[in-house]
């Protein structure tokens, strides 16, 4: 047992940092170290650099086009990624679509899709929930029927992020309605350009443009877009959903937070300052202990990886705790403004607005952030659901 | 020991609440959001109602009505999520110049109590945070002011401001004034809140105010008129918790998955259950903090801390619990309820946050304790 | 709305404070007041005190003997009873056996039974909880057969508080197994020296013995001692459940426990001591906020219940937040001795005692108390099941 | 990095739980308490198994492991609830005597290895709660000591104490001293703790002691002294806590009411889901607090600090909702839950609560955080 590093670790995380420094554009990690909003130029500009380097698929083996790291390796690029400041990756096309291509797609489906992938130039959005499904994924009702060699799909997606813009989707879609749910749901890879797909923002309370409606009206998707076999879809999405592991925890970012809170309050007078507030200070430190728990269960998940000697069930654990930590920093930066965090000035959370702020500059995207933030315990399967599963795990 | 609400009282809420369902809708008011964050037709509304003159005295034209009524309002207001600044131009700024000379007063309080002017307390700074007693504002002898005050409610559409300043120097004591808009070296920097809402930042510059309490008092009258404030802001927020409560139940009896309600989830069960218990002590609180405003200030002012304390708490677990059980329609800009979760936190911000007034009431802890301690 | 008291109601607490002052024994307020244990004499002792005045049954109305009081008043005695220092009045007759009887009982049961327990002579218990049945009451097992004049009862009860000094106890038993659970429940009386009632001691986690198992084996019970109707017996259980009102929120012995709580914190330096704690001296802040939202909710009930205006249906939120505020007045007072609450010294807790104490004398009833108060949040009703009742008055 | 254990950490872990599931059962371990607390008997089982010789260096006798090794055996320790200060004497005063001279040394620490000498750090004094700078007990020039320690583990039982004294004077360094416990002016008063276990007053008068640490480095030598028991014990709450919520799952899946197990209530499976959580979150704080005992002090501390505030939430939470979980039943002395739920409640007030060393934790934050800040 030993908590450190092994030296050629060290290297390999001493070579990513020096890529990343000289790679990751400054006016893109000026916008992520200090909250600012991100335009699509910017995650397209750091997914195509990845992609040069094939690293944006940073977790795939080398037969397509990936690195081949281990788990150590791959916790140690997202970790210098996130400590520089660079966007978080759009998972769809490399995490999440990627894999299931991977085990599950046909030789032509790899060779058309992995590279756009990996490039960054193709654009994917995931089209799992509906209107009526959230938690209850198996419920989903958009159809897709057989005609020929083509499925018409009908039907609705929503709560897709960054679908506007999106090149391609993938999607959950009904095949057979005479089954038990699990059994007619196939997974469908559709060219988002298709006549009959409309994509209807939400606009979230924040006042942002994240997420989106997608419907489908009669579109035409050719039969080899089907991935692997029809009505074995729901085995799919569960293969994705296993797939999905450490990162969830999210806790390199929270890292990063962590020093931005300590800088707001610190900025703020109340670490340190002519204000030092001692109850405040407590709750960043406790704030800390939580990082710390955090990231030495990430730790232990990834050497359980890397050995294969145990086994850690404990994603959902992952998940409940790092979008725990994810609200509260938000909420403690947004206090700590206090009332300089009220306002809401649209403009101010563009990189270099030149209008008055009301207070500091870095008040003007703390509410932002952390109203937006409150959709981290109800996506990806809320934290309710993710309790269920935690429980499974212990009480059988 | 009685806290039935007397007819009249029950009237007041029934009329408050009937203008704000008609004239208030969710739609009314993304129309108000859209054009800035202040009505001055909705202004006029809640003057129509006779809101603005219930707290001023019945000497200067208005109806003298107490901090009960001004809760019954208050709840209501919450209830429909109403951002004009009632609590502000209708409580506080009476009770502030009911403080000021005879003149002054006849000057301004029959036009606040008809509506016509709207007078609001701009006492934020910038070093201050949620302290009162830190004021860089500075007056002269002649009465002129020199100063930034920020978030100031619906600043630029005010008529006046009652500013405090350190009435002859940075040592000197805390005076309270009024300042006209439309005095020289008045510039005003309009801007929305999160909620919604109108505030601006209020520059002045060798300003030409009017002295309303002198450095005596001007402290204490000030820390009054945010008790006042403050109890007037745990109505609001119970009106609006009641209301969000009630939204979230209506949709865990609505939505379903797995082929049931998800009202019949158990754990939903019981963190509605939790959602209650801190309704239920705000609104205790509030209470608390309005049936002691006219307690002496040492009292009054660890009452209303308390209430605080306890409000911070319940708005912040009740704004999060209530978004968290709506799920992805919770955090959208369409739903009402994502507007009641954004503004009972902004209100956490305002007169000072669950730490702040914890360590108020840390630092005014007696031996005894209790209600009537 | 007003938050005061009438005149009338401060004079009838001044008469009762004085009364209190006058007949409240030293010795008893005193192990009271310092949380040392109470044996039967004290509790006796205070129970025929209070019997003598007639207010042994403070609640009950005129024509059963008691003072006829109403909610308020009831509540100003139960106050200047608990911050003077008067032991908790043991329920299970004046406060739980004695609205049944008055409410179903026959003529005769009400003349033979009342004047004891409004005496403080005879000393009932509660039969209610079984080993199988704890929140699930309605699956009583105990059985009562009708022979003749008689019910054979067989069964055993559990939990049952003080039993070892019971003269008489209520029970749930079962006499009709053949329909639903509800239905076929009775409520009767037994003479707990009746030949085959056994009563075998719980001892509890902190050392004491407050808790007993009773066990019936054929006990032979006169039909006179069936109170109302055979099988109705759920219906008098449930009336009994809703009398009990306001007091289950205890908030008064709160207030009188807080301020045991500052001076336990002041004489161990914590509080304006040499070692300030600014952090302890917050979580006693934050004690005393949610005490006074408590008793401000209890003063809300008392007003509903004297008007008739309002219906506050609040009993389970009172249960639910009395209970967590006892347990964390008990958890504060223990962390405040930290160390020098560890040791049991079972001796210490007795007054008088000559012993040597590990540090203060206060230190030595702290964490037993805190062991002991974990039971608040499971008997009478545990949390779980008021989490069902209130989220029932919510969500229907 | 690599959390996995060796082939002979596990073999050490197995050896360790065998005995105690044979000689450290429930009934057991009552009839130790009832004889006082501390069983000579179980030590010695200790010593066999190689235990007490496994912190001392191979120099003196013993097998020189780390503290991984120290954590497993810990581990197990507090899966089954072991009393006996194990922790005290088999890894602290190991840690202290191999700083004294080699005489000290070559006389000690052999005897503790084999299991003959028990030692234990005495350094809980009344005005210090949990500072380890405050300490009123004084020591001579000739190394006599007068001073009061409280709560000395299994103090009447033990053959040696370690003990911290101020060396000439109230302003002067701690230095730590060997007491022997049949030393001249050395008074014991044992009794039991709430978890079973024993402990001592111990007082001094004018005794003489052998200087082990001058008062140059007293008090960091005690303080890492200190730090070893955290780490040990918080791998102890680690073993207990796994077993309760092991024994509490099962308790769910047995009692049954309403006709069904109650494992299968959904609040009582959230609640199930919010206790493991905090066990994982303990689980790896305490390998943390662990692997960094070897750092230099300033990391050290607050690495050890911040372990005890996770772990200090954790033991709070974890028993005391295990027992809410289990009911009446759990409340009762006579199951096993109960006695779980005891030790755990005591370890939050041995070496300084959580507010304590959050305090700690506040007062030591760096601008960076993490495993590796």
């Amino acid at each position: 047992m030993d908590l450190n590093f092994t030296p050629e670790e060290q290297a390999f995380r001493a070579d990513i940092r020096r890529w990343v420094a000289e790679h990751l554009p400054k006016d893109i990690s000026h916008k992520v170290h200090n909250a600012l909003r991100l335009n699509k130029d910017d995650l397209q500009r750091w997914a195509r650099i990845l992609g040069k380097q094939g690293w944006h698929g940073w977790a795939w083996p080398r037969q397509f086009g990936g690195p081949g790291w281990n788990a150590v390796q791959r916790h140690l690029f997202e970790e210098e990624c996130a400590l520089a400041g660079a966007p978080r990756v759009v998972p769809f096309g490399p995490v999440m679509v990627a894999p299931v291509i991977m085990a599950f797609g046909s030789r032509e489906q790899q060779e058309r899709h992995l590279p756009g992938i990996m490039s960054g130039d193709v654009w994917w959005s995931q089209g799992y929930s509906e209107p009526g499904s959230g938690s209850d994924l198996a419920s989903v009702k958009t159809r897709a029927e057989k005609r020929g060699d083509k499925y018409i799909v009908n039907g609705q997606k929503t709560w897709t992020t960054l679908g506007q813009y999106g090149d391609w989707i993938f999607c959950l879609v009904r095949t057979d309605p005479s089954v038990k749910p699990q059994a007619g749901i196939s997974f469908l890879l559709i060219d988002m350009k298709s006549p009959g797909v409309t994509v209807r923002p939400i606009i979230m309370l924040d006042g942002e443009h994240e997420v989106n409606e997608v419907f489908f009206d009669n579109v035409e998707v050719p039969v080899e877009n089907l991935v692997g076999e029809e009505n074995k879809g729901w085995t799919y999405a569960k293969y994705l959903l296993a797939h999905e592991r450490t990162n969830i925890a999210d806790v390199n970012r929270a890292k990063r937070e962590l020093e931005r809170l300590k800088r707001i309050a610190r900025a703020e007078g109340l670490l340190g300052g002519y204000r030092e507030d001692a109850r405040f200070r407590d709750q960043i430190a406790l704030l800390e202990v939580d990082i710390v728990a955090l990231e030495m269960m990430v730790l232990r998940v990834l050497s359980a990886e890397s050995s294969g000697k145990q086994s850690l069930d404990v994603a959902g654990l992952l998940k409940i705790r790092g979008s725990e930590i994810q609200q509260r920093y938000t909420e403690l930066m947004m206090l700590a403004a206090g009332p300089y965090a009220t306002p809401f000035i649209h403009e101010a959370m563009e990189a270099g607005w030149q209008g008055d702020h009301v207070g500091a500059a870095h008040c003007a995207p703390l509410a932002s952030h952390y109203f937006n933030y409150r959709k981290t315990t109800i996506y990806g399967g809320s934290n309710e659901v993710q309790r269920n599963i935690v429980a499974q795990t212990v009480l059988g | 020991m009685d806290f039935d609400f007397t007819e009249d009282q029950n009237s007041l809420r029934d009329a408050v609440r009937r203008y704000v369902d008609k004239d208030y809708s969710f739609e009314q008011r993304r129309a108000i959001v859209r054009a800035g964050g202040f009505s001055r037709a909705v202004w006029d509304g809640l003057a129509g109602l006779g809101l603005t003159a219930l707290a001023v005295p019945e000497a200067h034209g208005g109806l003298g009505f107490g901090p009960v009524e001004a809760m019954v309002v208050m709840e209501e207001l919450g209830r429909g999520l109403v951002m004009e600044p009632y609590a502000q131009g209708g409580l506080v700024a009476p009770a502030v110049l009911a403080q000021a000379d005879d003149a002054v007063q006849g000057d301004w309080l029959p036009r606040i109590a008809g509506g016509e002017a709207l007078v609001v307390l701009a006492h934020q700074e910038r070093r201050a945070r949620y302290r009162l007693d830190l004021c860089d504002t500075l007056a002269t002898a002649d009465h002129r002011l020199t100063g930034l005050k920020s978030v100031v409610p619906a600043g630029d559409a005010a008529d006046a401001f009652i500013v405090p300043a350190r009435a002859g120097g940075a040592d000197a004591g805390i005076a309270l004034y009024l300042v006209a808009k439309d005095a020289a070296g008045v510039a005003l920097r309009g801007y929305a809140l999160h909620d919604g809402s109108r505030a601006a930042e209020l520059t002045l510059q060798d300003t030409p105010a009017t002295l309303l309490v002198g450095p005596a008092r001007g402290l204490a009258v000030l820390e009054h008129a945010v008790d006042i404030a403050i109890a007037a802001q745990a109505a609001e927020a119970v009106g609006a918790m009641d209301r969000f409560v009630a939204l979230t139940a209506e949709y865990l009896n609505t939505r379903k998955q797995f082929g049931v309600a998800i009202a019949s989830f158990q754990a939903l069960r019981h963190r509605m259950a939790d959602i209650k218990m801190q309704l239920e002590l705000a609104r205790s609180m509030s209470y608390f903090a309005t049936l002691k405003l006219g307690e002496p200030a040492e009292a009054r002012r660890r009452a209303v801390s308390q209430a605080k304390v306890q409000l911070g708490q319940a708005m912040r677990f009740v704004g999060q619990q209530c978004t968290q059980l709506h799920g992805g329609i919770g955090v959208t800009d369409e739903y009402v309820g994502s507007h009641y979760f954004k503004r009972l936190t902004l209100m956490e911000m305002q007169y000072g946050d669950t730490l702040h007034h914890l360590g108020e009431v840390s630092r005014r802890m007696q031996d005894t304790a209790g209600v009537f301690a």
